[in-house]
């Protein structure tokens, strides 16, 4: 474990595409344990915030750390868990291969029980053999989830997790997100589902134009009326 | 006018003096050489123009691999201006080669090793041409040539290598010319760096467009 | 190298699963071998002397349809986001997919000889283990090119018209080679005094085009 | 000066330089091209910020 606090940690992060500032000198922090919504209009830059936090891409300017490493590290994806807009499961492999593929990519010690317990967990245990090109939706977003917990990762970075999940879902994703802060996990997450974001965010961060207008704790203000996040920060900026 | 402008102009004005002066020199003063009549005055623009084209594509590929540590567009617009303007003059290269074959050797097109590693060459450029304008994103772009870039440079002398041991068997056609005439050599020389001065003046231009290009597609997402 | 394993395996499974590459290209494959049949009288000896090149022509264009899913299987669900966040490295990415590659271009490769030799005529036992030895050779300076430039062209418009485009024009020192070497092996049955430095030629390509790939491959996955 | 090949070398200069002249006519193009989709744009993106 290394000595510092901050799970995530972004200082004066730029990314430009050509000369167009997609990221605007951001600076984040996020304690250990806690989960950070991220919100604001399409084009604001959360998806490249958190391509840059997965180490998928690389910031132009600024630096970013994740538990005190840098992102590209091995070190630091081992720890690290990432949910994109694509589901990131293959057709032609059955739920069991696609889990036991990444959990051999993460270097998971005990590969077949970890794949074992997360099909139990997202409840496709009964259709462990079954190709991934014959589930319903329903089941390969589960799918998804389960192969971005398969190596128990320290830091979740989710793009617009909540947004294709059906009812069912959703729930699974929260029962799942909440049992993992409980053992100090640290999740960042995109959203443009206001309520199920914010019943989970201790924070909250409004991304405007690749610039950061708002971070701070949820309140219960925002809550009671999720909308009003947008509102309140805009007069404030 | 920038600074830039007033380079381009600069050196198209003065490498056209000197074009214009050394044409009258190769043109009218110096004689016709003994075996191959007039036409061997191609050699003045064929050989320089395969120099110029050459140099560009190292100028391009250090750019490339400066971009790929620098990550700043600016490596990637000159790598890109350069492999253009030094393909162009590789198809001229090309162009006065076939008709001065068509002449000494009485036909267009042979598969010597020059000619086919040249036109592999083009080629491999002419790919990198486009693929760029495949590609949208400028970051991805600059990323995706640098590493062309270099790819094509480091195949390049292995084509060579290869294209002089291919089809030995072959009667060779090529015509020894053996080394310039004492005469000869100052217009070449001098011919050489007219088309270097061209050469970069087309070179500023073309980078110019690719700043200007990156403006739009910046101010275009802006606008959205 | 546990991810080059893990990559290369699960590349191989869903190939093997689907089929649908190496079905395409192993018709593709003969499909030109029946074609050169109608340019070339197939069992004349003027056609055995230029044998190894037919064959790479066969080999080269048919192996451009699977080296174009190598990376393109990695598009559907954006799964290539999901290797690239995963803690194996670049090189470890790209020699998994050339390991891949390789196995099922040469699986090809070996249907397409024995059709090779009956239907044109040449007796290809009669040089079996250094043939295979410029097969090997040959198909890793495919892979290794290919590979790369079907990561280079994986996010493009028109991958499967740049691919062919770029391999094709920069691969020919290798093919030179190989054809030279598949032809001298299959009409003298040995490699003759000219070979050398066609085999040398062909060990420098493989090595300087895998050490390139290993080197910048990281570059061209994380933008 | 042999006539027959004169021809010739006309024709490869003028190919020569015709194929220069042709390039920075298509450059100049795009040149015009571009400048006139800054301003566009430019336009556009003034209107979008007022």
């Amino acid at each position: 474990m290394s000595p510092a606090s901050e799970a995530v940690l972004a200082s004066d992060v730029w990314k430009f595409h050509g000369d167009f500032p997609a990221l605007r000198g951001v600076s984040l922090r996020t304690e250990r344990g806690t989960c950070l919504a991220l919100l604001g209009r399409n084009g604001a830059g959360k998806t490249t915030l958190l391509r840059i936090l997965a180490g998928l891409s690389a910031p132009s300017r600024g630096d970013v750390r994740i538990l005190g490493t840098a992102p590209r590290l091995p070190v630091t994806r081992r720890r690290a868990g990432y949910l994109g807009h694509g589901i990131g499961i293959y057709d032609e492999l059955t739920a069991r291969e696609n889990l036991l593929h990444f959990a051999r990519l993460y270097g998971v010690e005990n590969k077949e029980a970890a794949a074992s317990k997360w099909l139990e967990r997202v409840d496709l245990k009964r259709v462990e053999d079954g190709r991934v090109r014959e589930f319903s939706r329903g089941m390969r977003q589960r799918l998804a989830i389960a192969r971005a917990f398969v190596h128990e990762p320290d830091v979740l970075l989710l793009d617009e997790p909540f947004t294709s999940l059906d009812d069912r879902a959703i729930h699974l994703l929260q029962n799942l997100l909440r049992e993992a802060f409980a053992r100090g996990c640290t999740a960042v997450l995109s959203t443009h589902q206001l309520r199920e974001a914010l019943e989970l965010a201790t924070n909250v961060a409004l991304l405007d134009r690749g610039k950061l207008k708002f971070a701070g704790p949820r309140t219960q203000a925002m809550l009671d009326l999720p909308p009003s996040i947008y509102f309140e920060t805009e007069t404030e900026g | 006018m920038s600074k830039r402008e007033k380079w381009v102009y600069a050196l198209g004005v003065s490498g056209t003096v000197l074009l214009i002066v050394n044409l009258y020199r190769i043109l009218l003063v110096l004689g016709d050489e003994m075996q191959q009549g007039a036409i061997y005055r191609i050699i003045y623009f064929h050989v320089p123009a395969a120099f110029i084209g050459w140099t560009l594509f190292l100028a391009a590929l250090v750019a490339s691999a400066l971009y790929l540590w620098k990550k700043d567009l600016a490596f990637d617009g000159f790598a890109a201006s350069a492999i253009e303007v030094g393909w162009v003059f590789c198809s001229i290269n090309l162009v006065t080669g076939m008709i001065w074959g068509r002449i000494i050797w009485g036909i267009w097109w042979t598969w010597d090793p020059r000619l086919t590693s040249m036109f592999i060459c083009w080629l491999l450029y002419g790919g990198y041409i486009v693929l760029r304008s495949a590609i949208d994103d400028a970051g991805q772009r600059a990323t995706v040539s640098a590493v062309l870039a270099i790819f094509a440079f480091a195949d390049v002398p292995i084509v060579f290598m290869a294209i002089r041991w291919w089809r030995t068997q072959h009667p060779s056609p090529v015509l020894e010319t053996g080394g310039l005439a004492p005469e000869m050599r100052l217009p070449f020389w001098l011919n050489v760096f007219v088309f270097l001065l061209i050469g970069l003046a087309i070179t500023l231009v073309r980078v110019d467009q690719e700043d200007t290009q990156r403006e739009l597609e910046g101010l275009r997402r802006r606008a959205f | 190298m546990r991810g080059v394993w893990a990559i290369a395996r699960k590349d191989f499974q869903s190939e093997l699963r689907s089929k649908e590459a190496i079905n395409a290209s192993v018709s593709f494959a003969l499909v030109i071998l029946l074609i050169f049949s109608f340019a070339f009288e197939p069992t004349a000896d003027e056609t055995r002397a230029i044998a190894g090149g037919l064959l790479w022509i066969a080999f080269a264009f048919a192996g451009a349809l699977i080296l174009n899913r190598s990376f393109a299987r990695e598009l559907q669900n954006d799964c290539l986001d999901a290797v690239i966040a995963s803690p194996i490295a670049g090189w470890e990415l790209f020699l998994g997919k050339a390991l891949a590659s390789f196995l099922l271009l040469l699986v090809v490769e070996l249907i397409c000889f024995p059709v090779f030799s009956i239907f044109y005529g040449v007796n290809l036992t009669k040089a079996f283990w250094p043939l295979l030895l410029v097969l090997i050779l040959g198909t890793w300076a495919l892979t290794a090119l290919g590979v790369t430039f079907a990561a280079l062209t994986v996010n493009i418009r028109l991958r499967e018209l740049m691919l062919p485009l770029l391999l094709y024009p920069a691969l020919s020192p290798a093919l030179m080679a190989s054809m030279t070497l598949t032809t001298s092996l299959l009409t003298a049955g040995v490699f003759g005094a000219n070979d050398q430095p066609w085999l040398r030629l062909l060990v420098g390509f493989d090595v300087i085009f895998t050490a390139l790939a290993l080197a910048l491959i990281e570059f061209v996955l994380v933008l | 000066m042999d006539k027959r090949n004169f021809l010739y070398l006309f024709y490869g200069l003028t190919l020569a330089w015709g194929l220069l002249a042709a390039y920075l006519f298509i450059l100049m193009q795009r040149s015009r091209k571009l400048r006139a989709e800054v301003d566009r744009v430019k336009r556009m993106v003034g209107d979008n910020e007022r």
